[in-house]
């Protein structure tokens, strides 16, 4: 099994979201982030004092899926969240060695 | 009429509008229910200005990890300000006899006053009306001068130092400056409703303690924005509302006086809010939310001293243009000028009237824009949010300006009863000397509270925030 | 008697009220400082109606990052309807002679208002108080307006937009509804604190202007929730309370016509509040705390034209047992009926009295419900905050209403001396004429600031939010 | 004299304010615009204290998932009230005749009242006026009630019980303690503002109701800090300016009576807010926000019930050195006192004067936090929001200290006219007659709401949060 | 060693801490996230408006243990945070390659 | 490629931020999160009610780094970190494997 890691714009979610239930995809988990890249980070200034927001907030996604999928959901990922603007966001895949549903004790690809 | 013209601003526009004919001090002391009504209402709204106005003005733009350190010493200061009131400030401030300095201790614990007596300042309102109203002036100017020192004094220093300041700057200034037997009073100083006593003095003390005190942790290269522009724009509304309370209620009656200062309070403001946000935009930034209430306030700043002195205010720095319209209509009516039909020649100069209000209003918020965003960066003081940059700065020029706007030429109720000249002369004694005075008490103040209680939170306190450090909890469990 | 029962309605109600034995034209107008007092509260009260009220009302519904643009917007037109006001907006509506439409501009920049002087229309306060509680249904009328057009339309296109709206939209419909020598005044029209020039007049310009304006990117699809009902729920708490200097003000005295129109204020916005979320039960939902926040307000639109002229409105739709009740209560007393002794007649018909104000509330609360949820979805425009829905419908109920209340048989002062039938026919006249007149008014200024300014902000700063994009700054930093 | 001796507490300082001279029956009832202005504004400053004041304080100590539940319930019992009020709650508790329970139904629906009638209790001011004013004490009575139950009470169970409350509890002992032949009142009960009809009778409802509801999920183990101090701040604020309208307007005249129960206002609320977090700092913890607040509010209520009739208050518990000061004044002026000049002896003891209020404050504050910090953890009891800590312990101590203050040995102006020890019998057994009254009512009007709505929510709505579980919505979508 | 990764109903997180505390787990990470499967969320009106919530909140706790440690920590999360009903949650074990206490630079075993 | 998750004390962010842009990190992800160990939260008292908060707030910076920067980028968060008092938090790293970014399709080491 894979643990799929996005970080991609806010208002791309429910885009990006929808997509994946078209591909089967049940279950994600979802964080509100702050990202610090290419993309600059708006200027805002109080009163005189002119501070540049390095950081830029951004969805972070993560999805479990069985090995067969992984292609699937980052092929889906990467179209439904992109712009082509700078910022655009990053995927990454990890290995996931157990997973398990609190529920009802399933475990691995019975779990996701 | 010699005793008339040299009568103290206050008293004057009082006793000018409450009856021209009868001269205010030989008709007894007889309550008007309108009157007290209007001054029951100023006082709640000037305590308005304080809580929840001030704390959530100044509150907003602190850090979320010093929100509620922010709000309970603005809080708790105003408070401790209301049991010295009763205890001796009244006294010393309005009591009776005393010197040109401070009164005599007559009335501590407002002893002898009774639902039935008067103060001779207000002789249409029972003593204990004004001095609720008084009470509030004071308890907010101690609550601005905190503007400058939040995030790393410590509540106990607050309580320290503000029970010593009020004793040895506050009540003196408001004395002198406002009572009838104190110095500048007797010199003819126009200060309507605080440009001096409250503005100029909380601004320079705040400007003192900060510097005393030193910077925050991170100040300037830590970015420090408001955690909650928000709550600054639930502050500015309140403050603007119960501003009319400081204004129109130092008319101390519900008359055309009040009136007046109600509409310059309106003018004045609102040029004074917009023309901040045009600074902004001419010096090639956006026009901020943060700007329109800095200079709301700047605009309140600017006018208190005006408000009632003003009548309609004169051109003050109008350009050629309006320069040349003020003068053609001055010169028609010039002859009609006189003190004794002060009242009439109120509104003669409409044409210069408004524009005055405006005026005033739009250079104070420049002004103060410039100090608040060009002075404090280049000398690096750490005035965390700008008490001296508005109030001292706007109260500067509301007070200078008084002098100006205050003379017939400019529609003025020319109530100080003096050229121009002298007028400005007499306005520049008072500023000037309120500034050595306000000073020179904190620096005194700010030491008492250091030995007795040690300034400035420890840096882990500072770093963590003073709300769990000082009083062990958070603003915000959302 | 004939000049008697032509009187206007505001007029009218403060002469009945006043001095039901001497003609109010008679009398020299002097000062009262009692109602003075009442003026200069009402005065600050319906500014903090706009500021912090409606602007955390609005503020509240809209999304995080497009808080501190709506506040920003609501408070700056505001100002800048303060300037425009003492400017040409006061002469324009209540100055003298001038003609049905508008008055003359002789008191341009309050040229000859001096705190001595009084406005006809408010023989009993100085003018400066009357022009500047006027000033304030100015300002809160074009705030109103930006409702419909929040989280899209340009700061610089609402500050051109307010200045043209209210110079050629509120200034005459305000003189021809309120002024001695309005159009609609002369024939009679009952208005007592702004049915149509405040509410219908907002309403139907904000729905103009968001049809123009165009929707939101990504509504109705994309789910955008109130940032902050708490801060709506604040804004409706000062509304509520503000809407006293509104409604009870209007009475320009602190008299028993103040008493009725508080105690209406009181009793109809109730209702409203209640019945909101009874709608939303009968319609299959949760009660809702916006519901309730929204009958609120709409309960205060409803009897702002009948407060002071509805006495204790009658049933208006009561349903057949309560109209049976109401009938056999009438027919006894129809033959005490007569202008002259109105004010004795005020409260004969107790039974009928309080409950109108009751169902005045329900009803307008019931059809505004029906407009936001229904009507709005299936037509598909995008007026944001429902100023349309709640203002607009709510003022012609209320106005319309007024007609029907303002008649004996109901309780009413019947001060528009005409029959039900009469009564209703003016007051529809002048629904209608202020529909068209608002409606070709913003026509006409949106299209002056698109040329001048463009009207919508990019897509890319309406993703981003307004408060970044055009003020550089966010609300919240916690 | 008898007959004057006799006279209840509100009418009593009514009088004696007004008119020392002419009784008040005898002069027929006139209306004063002064006295009609000050009424006005109160009215609707205690409906600030209701929305947005309680509101926010309440909403801000509760949880993030029940906030626009507390703010609901809070807003909507009042509009029940106000509709009640208007039906049979104003004739209940205030009408003509009736017994010493409660009045007759004669102004059902305000019958027979209009803009020109007066109420004997209030004959300067419009019926209307003091029928809204009364009105808002009502409603938030009952809304302090919520403050126990909160955040697992049904919205629909706090709809019947607020109905059948008020009907059986609140207007009965309005009637007997206020009433002309009100029970109490006729027994020269002193209650200025509401010490016993609102405060103890909040308390102990909340009390009692909050015993049948039972403990919240979770409490105490699970931590429920308040989710946001700050809106308790803002909460704090309006309600420390809208209690000038409750204890000021309790003069029922803009006088000086109104004067000097503001400055008691200030000046109690003041000493126990600073009293409160000195009594965190010796209990060993850091001074808080929220016992700032919590000071101030205890204040509040303990002065109400002597606002008025303390004058100055003497000391109540100074301390040996303190009562030896005032003991020395005391025997020097003793012979003095007498009840006709009592105006005259009212500041008579300056020395004890202010020095009363502030104690009385202190008291209070001080038995407050024991019973909130201490009693509540011992006992196990979940009153949510300390209603019964606050309001019902503050105003206990506030009614009973007001028979020994009002004594003119301490300054008071004993218009109980009687001798300490009677004075305070008679307070005491009004005090313990409103509790049992209270108590049997409330457990009444919780099991009838049981029986028709049910009164808690389901576990899982009250996990997952009530303003989703009941009103759909979410607060913060921030 | 291995990285826990636990997503649990919010009103669990006191319950599952003390649990884990019971069998010597002296530290942990949490997070607020927000989930997406089989639970739905509630539906909220605004004025008519209509949204049905599809984001639930949750809470995401990271454990890092040793690999002696994984299976006594997996039951025990699962056994406090278990509810029965739709929404329980999920359990993710990764490979946690290196570990480091920043304070005392101790790596891997020492570390946690 | 390795993912490098380190848990830092708040007010330390800045400092580790542009410590890794000296050493050429382009990139890399924030989140606030609450962290349970040795380093006790504050005692807040509310009206006598006193909770010891156990979670003190922590900053979780994740950066995907090429497994020769691993070493550098441990060292100079470790370095940036570090203030000696308990609580200063952890290092973690994962082995990832792939990454892509959204904007471009790069993929693995082009990507970061
Ligand atoms: N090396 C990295 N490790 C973790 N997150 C990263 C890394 N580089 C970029 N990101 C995340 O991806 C977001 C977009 O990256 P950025 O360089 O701004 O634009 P782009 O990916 O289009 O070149 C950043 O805001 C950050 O959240
Ligand atoms: N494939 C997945 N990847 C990551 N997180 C998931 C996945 N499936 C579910 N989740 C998380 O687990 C939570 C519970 O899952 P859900 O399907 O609602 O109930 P259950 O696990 O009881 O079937 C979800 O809210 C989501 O946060
Ligand atoms: N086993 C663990 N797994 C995940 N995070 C942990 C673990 N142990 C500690 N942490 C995180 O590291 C932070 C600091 O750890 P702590 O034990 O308080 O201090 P120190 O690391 O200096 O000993 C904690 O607040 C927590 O966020």
């Amino acid at each position: 099994m894979k643990l799929i890691i996005a970080i991609i714009k806010p208002f791309k979610l429910d885009e990006v979201r929808e997509a994946l239930s078209g591909i089967g995809v049940q279950g994600l988990t979802v964080s509100e982030v702050r990202g610090f890249g290419r993309q600059k980070g708006q200027t805002e200034i109080y009163r005189g004092a002119e501070y540049t927001m390095t950081l830029v907030p951004k969805m972070k996604v993560e999805i479990a899926v069985t090995d067969e999928m992984v292609g699937n959901v980052v092929e889906t990922i990467q179209h439904s969240a992109h712009t082509g603007q700078i910022g655009d966001g990053k995927l990454f895949v990890l290995d996931l060695e157990q997973a398990l549903r609190i529920r009802t004790g399933e475990t691995d690809e019975e779990a996701l | 009429m010699i005793l008339v013209r040299k009568t103290w601003a206050r008293l004057g526009a009082a006793a000018l509008a409450a009856s021209v004919a009868a001269p205010a001090f030989a008709a007894a002391p007889a309550i008007d229910k309108g009157d007290t009504a209007w001054m029951l209402t100023s006082s709640l709204l000037v305590l308005m200005m304080i809580v929840p106005g001030l704390a959530l003005f100044y509150g907003g733009l602190a850090r979320t990890k010093n929100m509620l350190s922010v709000m309970t010493q603005v809080g708790a200061v105003a408070a401790l300000t209301m049991i010295i009131w009763v205890g001796w400030g009244y006294t010393e401030s309005f009591g009776d006899n005393g010197n040109a300095v401070i009164a005599d201790f007559g009335k501590a614990f407002l002893r002898g006053v009774t639902p039935a007596t008067f103060n001779p300042l207000a002789t249409t309102i029972p003593e204990y009306v004004y001095c609720c109203f008084q009470m509030t002036f004071a308890a907010i100017t101690i609550a601005l001068v905190l503007g400058s020192v939040v995030e790393r004094i410590k509540f106990s220093a607050v309580m320290v130092f503000g029970a010593v300041w009020l004793t040895i700057v506050y009540f003196p200034i408001a004395h002198m400056v406002w009572a009838g037997n104190g110095y500048f009073a007797s010199k003819g100083a126009l200060d309507f409703a605080g440009g001096t006593v409250v503005h100029i003095n909380s601004g320079v003390s705040a400007l003192v303690a900060c510097l005393i005190l030193g910077k925050r942790i991170g100040y300037p290269k830590e970015p420090m924005p408001p955690h909650s522009l928000t709550m600054t724009g639930i502050g500015t509304g309140l403050l603007w509302v119960g501003w009319f309370g400081f204004n129109a209620g130092s008319a101390v009656a519900a008359n055309g006086v009040a009136g007046l200062a109600m509409i310059n309070t309106f003018v004045a403001t609102a040029s004074a809010g917009l023309v901040w946000m045009l600074a902004e935009r001419v010096s090639g930034h956006k026009g901020s939310a943060l700007g329109f209430c800095s200079g709301i306030v700047a605009g309140l700043v600017a006018v208190t001293p005006a408000a009632g002195n003003s009548g309609p205010l004169g051109a003050i720095v109008l350009g050629a243009v309006a320069a040349v319209i003020c003068f053609l209509a001055v010169t028609k009516l010039k002859p009609r000028l006189g003190y004794d039909d002060a009242l009439d020649t109120f509104g003669v100069h409409g044409i210069g009237g408004m524009i005055g209000a405006i005026v005033l209003g739009a250079v104070a918020s420049v002004v103060c824009y410039l100090a608040v965003t060009m002075m404090k960066p280049r000398l690096g003081y750490d005035d965390a949010l700008d008490t001296f940059g508005v109030h001292g700065i706007g109260g500067m020029i509301g007070a200078l300006g008084t002098g100006i706007v205050n003379d017939a030429m400019f529609g003025g109720p020319a109530n100080g009863g003096k050229t121009i000249a002298a007028q400005v002369l007499v306005q520049v004694e008072t500023v000037a000397a309120t500034i050595v005075w306000a000073a020179i008490g904190t620096v005194i103040s700010i030491y008492i509270a250091k030995v007795l209680t040690g300034l400035r939170v420890s840096s882990d306190v500072e770093r963590e925030g003073l709300d769990l450090g000082e009083h062990g909890e958070r603003a915000y469990n959302m």
